[in-house]
């Protein structure tokens, strides 16, 4: 099996236990970061949505805001992103390196982004029904709960499975800062070092967590729509 | 390829080079080639990977941004037919820290930061071999990895980050080691606010690898036109540019 | 305003931008339902009553004009204001809006959000609805598994959910089969009469009108043209738009198309007469044809008949053809003219 | 297969899976239509109507069975091939399908998309319909813009654009005034009349199925329980739900609720009969009530009426109180059971 | 005015033309790039869709050969993908270097999330609407343009907008092939060389670009909502 392993992968065999930690730093950085990115995103979608001209809580103040520092921070090259970051990620994670480091440069770097998907998804939601949700007398919390959020579901895992995705191929980038992952094994070795086998092994393990992600999706989006 | 151009006066030389610390001194080169009707036409690349890629494609002519060290890594892995055809100077790679004045200070289990590319890793281990924490597998030569590393008394953990962000990343770190372009950027002065140096001292032959050189393919060594930007190089203005332009940090490698 | 008075309108004006052009839709409609009330709105398809109701919850900002929900202009209230009232309000949309991601249990619990009714109430009053409306098997069925008339069943449910003061039907029976909407009819109704529910009824249907409704507006591009009881409305229209949708609904209309085909059933001999009775206010009481058939030694054959009863009194009319001999139609449509208001002589033999 | 037939089913059968159970919508449907028939299928909200209909077309594929369309079967057919045929078919969605992002005008168009006819043509061509559907000023609005009823005509009016052989209604009036139905019905039949179109017509309203159906299915639970000529179905219901579809579409079948509520108008002195008369085939042509009031010295008041011209004979009924000496009314009424197949007596005095 | 100019900018202004330069560049990029890749998008989106089990042209090959194939590209780390696309981009461009070395591995690099905002928008359309279309007996490819493409217009748009801001970062790191432009002028002068008044008036150029391109998707978004 060792021997298997050598042949196939002549320079990954040699680094195995930092293969495997690359993998498990991938997923926690996806993980954790995807979680908390989701939460904002979608408290975030819903302003946008729900304050935009015409909406349930129309106020061009606070969607203008909350735009505007959207674009602000699309607008910013990731890289300079996480640098510029730096200080507060300190603040926040306690460090700015390592996977801890990464947490918030990939939360701050995904959530403009998926914040626009989520608002994108919620848009589809037809008029009728919220003016059926105002007419029944709900808050607008109720609206967003009831009404945005659940018929906005398969929308919304949509764009989920396609941004996760992109967060994936985010923590590549966040090895600037020693945040390690499988992207920046390939980057480091692959790329770097011109290892064939680790590029290939490294993009086979990225390729089976974008196609989990992207079965789930289908899946759910396909189970939540009637 | 050299002289391509369709301007039958001027000669265009394409060189490669990888950020933009350099300008100052091709700017000097071209003042030093105006005669010869020769011009250098800088292509930044932020990746020098891809730049080595682009001069065996005949689309550079020359580079300039790499040390022999990660020449000949990537000559061994690519099989590239690179040839130096001049040394242009050193940098020295020192090791800074934001909480500690000196090494003996590293307490066990401690973080280092070392640049995420392979042959400044590796030379910022020789650093640390050379400053006694660590001992390196010599049969690794001068581009040992983190893996490489047969004796950590202190059992200091080496973390590999982007060279050009270990400035501000000091304070996540026991200590820090990157180029001194990235210091000086950062406003810090790459000998008065190290904590440990290694002389740039080029007759040193441990430090022969650290030389930054241009570099030709083979087949084109002898070109003419290449010659001449070599000669315009290795002048005493070009020196002084260099010297100046980093406070002396950076040393010329040749002779003016 | 009176104290039962439970919506008002006063001068509503509203406008849509259509391509660049103001579009008047609503123009100085002023109106009052009282408390308990089953009023209908009728008018031709576009005249502008789905945009009138959906002004009374406001839902719809009127352009001009004022809407006053118990008493309380709803112009420029506050939302929470206005939620509270809403939710005073059931209303069925004309196309129905039904939540496509929840079952019928689901949509049909939706209003319940901040009732604070425990799950077992909420069930329970689920259930009856759905047994009312007749679709206790499609509890956990999805809109997109459920017939047009399904899911119109499911919006009249869900508009009922909530017990509320005052029902706004937009075309509430438009996709139900006849016996479906007797039956919803017969709901209807039961809840006005028991709790008192008010019902705004805009329909196309003159039968619903005829069934539920005790007032009636008529609604013609945006101006109210006609309005009253329902029976004065329905025997005594005053409006040409008014007459000919009644017309349309009755049998007696299509004498004149019968007329015009030359069709046998209204072909005179020589000296007979095709006439059209019309019965109003307690005429019914007197047997009319037995009487002349007797007094005066005529034959009146029935071509067609539409008598109903409206609000307890008799309405519609008969179209007979008369004969016997000259003087005696003569003295019959005398006698038929003295009594009746409405006698027309369609066709001479 | 007769010659004349353009669509046949044959054991149609359609389930669906909800909630994890199988469900029968369609069982063993078979029926036949003729070229230039207008058919009219009736039944209950959720018999299947609509999922009957869509598998004339395809656009639902049935479980079991198969559907010919001019003899040839659709079922199993290559999709090049069911598109000429679909070409063919024109159809007006129960929820219209509007396509929200074109104007009517665009709308009306998009079947022409494969016409090959010139601009100029086209134009006219929908400036035409517009004015028969009466909404030549909504052309360029969108279908948000539109009301209930406007939608279901520019529905129609698509539909009709691409002169198709054969019209598939799906309630295609349901959201109109009775004027507007009238004014389309009007234009189905005219069609029918002039161009030999093929017309089904799905509908609850049983006054649109007298109006212009020929022949009349009618569907209860996904199965065919009665067919025939609108006039014989009419007029001699077999089955109990037609029976109770067409009783309450006519006035006569709410005496019985005022009986029962015993309304004043219903209140008979002692003596009096309560008679329910229904008219079938050529009666009308007798002046019954003139007879017997002269021969019997009865009086007849007319309560009721619901007489109408289908298919040029007469159908429905009257609603009378007889009365007059015991003997008389005995004699009457033994007459009038003679002559007339029903007559019920709903109530003594 | 030159004055306020090296006051305010200190290093930037000694290369003005070079800051200039890259501004084109990334128009360049962003231009002809995001034009390549939209119109492959839809076609690949369309065909995601419109191919998927139980659509008009329900093939379970084609779609999952493209399905796959878009994760297997979402999968490698954009800096791999460039590396491995040198051979390929001189084909096609003549050159791998420059602005027209990025064109491909942008095209490349884009489209495959690009097709998957696109079929996103796709799966918006009403059901109800691609039967009408069939009914009608519209031929597949009527119901992709008359269909599909007018209703889901204002998704696309959307989604567009999302996707060519991604592409202006997408830009900032295809400067390791010497293709300049703005996000790749801020990483050499501001992120590597510390160069603060490089960083902010990138970011800030970056920000009326993306201001823009927002803009002008919600513009055209609302324009196409009926
Ligand atoms: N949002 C809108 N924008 C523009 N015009 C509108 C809008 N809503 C309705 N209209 C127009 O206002 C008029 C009245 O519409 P409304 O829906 O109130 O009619 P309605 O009486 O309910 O008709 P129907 O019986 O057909 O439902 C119509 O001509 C319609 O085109
Ligand atoms: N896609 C579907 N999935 C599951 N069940 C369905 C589906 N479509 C229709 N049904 C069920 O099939 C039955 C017949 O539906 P259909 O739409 O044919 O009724 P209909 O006769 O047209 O009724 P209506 O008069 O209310 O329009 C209904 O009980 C409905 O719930
Ligand atoms: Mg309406
Ligand atoms: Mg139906």
């Amino acid at each position: 099996m060792d021997n298997v392993l050598q042949l196939l992968l002549p320079n990954v065999s040699q680094v195995m236990d930092e293969f495997y930690l690359s993998i498990i730093q991938t997923l926690q950085m996806v993980f954790v970061s995807g979680l908390i990115s989701f939460i904002l995103s979608l408290v975030i979608g819903i302003l946008l949505v729900s304050t935009r001209k015409g909406d349930i809580l129309a106020n061009s103040f606070v969607f203008n805001v909350f735009d505007k520092l959207i674009n602000l921070f699309r607008s910013i090259p990731f890289i300079i992103l996480i640098a510029a970051l730096i200080p507060i990620t300190r603040l926040i994670s306690g460090t700015a390196v390592g996977v801890q480091g990464t947490l918030f440069p990939l939360i701050v770097g995904i959530t403009p982004f998926f914040s626009r998907q989520i608002e994108s998804a919620l848009s589809e939601v037809d008029d009728g029904l919220i003016e059926s949700g105002i007419a029944m007398g709900l808050s607008p919390f109720q609206i967003i709960l009831s009404v945005y959020l659940k018929e906005g579901i398969s929308s919304i895992v949509r764009v989920t499975t396609i941004t996760v995705i992109s967060l994936i191929g985010l923590t590549a980038i966040v090895g600037v800062v020693g945040g390690g992952g499988i992207g920046d094994f390939a980057i480091r070795y692959g790329y770097q070092q011109n290892q064939l086998d680790a590029t290939y092994v490294s993009i086979i393990v990225l390729l089976i967590f974008v196609s989990i992600v992207q079965i789930l999706g289908t899946f759910i989006s396909k189970r939540t729509t009637h | 390829s050299a002289s391509s151009g369709t301007d039958s006066k001027i000669k265009e030389v394409k060189v490669g080079v990888v950020g933009n610390s350099d300008d100052p001194i091709w700017e000097q080169v071209n003042k030093n080639l105006k005669k010869e009707n020769i011009q250098v036409k800088l292509v930044k690349f932020t990746d020098g990977i891809i730049a080595n890629q682009s001069q065996d494609n005949k689309e550079l002519d020359l580079t300039a941004f790499q040390h022999y060290a990660f020449l000949n890594q990537e000559k061994k892995q690519k099989g590239y037919k690179f040839t130096v055809i001049a040394q242009s100077y050193i940098v020295p790679l020192n090791v800074y820290s934001k909480k500690i004045k000196n090494l003996k200070q590293i307490k066990s289990g401690d973080k280092i930061a070392i640049p995420n590319n392979v042959t400044n890793a590796g030379r910022a281990l020789k650093v640390l071999e050379s400053a006694g924490l660590i001992k390196l597998d010599p049969s690794k030569g001068y581009s040992p990895a983190v893996k490489d590393i047969t004796e950590n008394k202190k059992n200091v953990k080496i973390v590999e980050v982007d060279p050009a962000k270990i400035p501000s990343l000091l304070p996540d770190f026991a200590a820090g080691i990157t180029n001194s372009n990235f210091i000086i950027d950062n406003k810090m002065n790459p000998v008065t606010d190290s904590i440990y140096r290694i002389k740039p001292d080029l007759d040193d032959p441990n430090n022969k690898p650290w030389i930054n050189v241009i570099v030709a393919r083979t087949a084109d060594k002898n070109n003419k036109t290449y010659k001449k930007v070599v000669d315009a190089y290795h002048t005493a203005s070009v020196a002084n540019k260099i010297k100046k332009l980093y406070n002396g940090v950076y040393v010329p490698a040749f002779k003016y | 305003m009176s104290a039962s008075e439970i919506i008002r309108t006063e001068h509503v004006v509203k406008t849509f931008i259509v391509d660049k052009k103001v579009q008047p839709v609503l123009k100085d409609v002023s109106l009052s339902i009282e408390k308990g009330e089953i009023f209908g709105i009728i008018g031709y398809s576009g005249a502008g009553k789905s945009t009138l109701v959906r002004c009374f919850n406001g839902i719809e900002k009127p352009t001009e004009g004022d809407i006053f929900f118990e008493g309380q202009n709803i112009v420029g209230l506050k939302s929470y204001e206005l939620r509270a009232i809403r939710r005073k309000i059931g209303m069925i949309f004309q196309q129905f809006n039904l939540m496509p991601s929840r079952t019928v249990f689901g949509n049909i619990a939706l209003p319940l959000k901040h009732s604070g009714l425990s799950k077992q109430q909420i069930d329970k009053r689920i259930t009856e609805l759905l047994e009312l409306v007749d679709l206790p098997d499609k509890r956990n069925a999805y809109p997109s598994q459920l017939s047009g008339g399904q899911k119109q069943r499911v919006a009249i449910a869900r508009a009922l959910v909530n017990q509320p003061k005052i029902l706004l039907c937009d075309e509430a029976t438009s996709a139900l089969d006849p016996k479906t909407t007797k039956s919803i009819l017969h709901l209807l109704k039961k809840l006005n009469k028991e709790l008192g529910l008010t019902i705004v009824v805009i329909t196309h249907e003159m039968s619903v009108v005829k069934e539920i409704c005790q007032k009636v507006s008529v609604l013609d591009k945006g101006k109210i043209i006609e309005r009253g009881d329902v029976y004065s409305v329905f025997s005594n229209p005053q409006q040409e738009l008014t007459q000919s949708f009644i017309e349309t609904t009755s049998a007696l209309g299509s004498v004149k198309t019968l007329i015009e085909t030359q069709s046998p059933v209204v072909q005179l001999q020589p000296g007979q007469l095709l006439l059209k009775i019309s019965y109003t206010t307690s005429s019914v009481s007197e047997p009319l044809i037995s009487y002349i058939s007797r007094t005066f030694h005529v034959d009146a054959n029935i071509v067609f008949g539409d008598i109903q009863i409206l609000s307890g009194n008799p309405l519609g009319g008969l179209v007979v053809i008369l004969s016997g001999q000259e003087s005696a139609i003569d003295r019959a449509l005398e006698y038929v003219k003295q009594r009746y208001v409405a006698v027309e002589v369609l066709n001479h033999g």
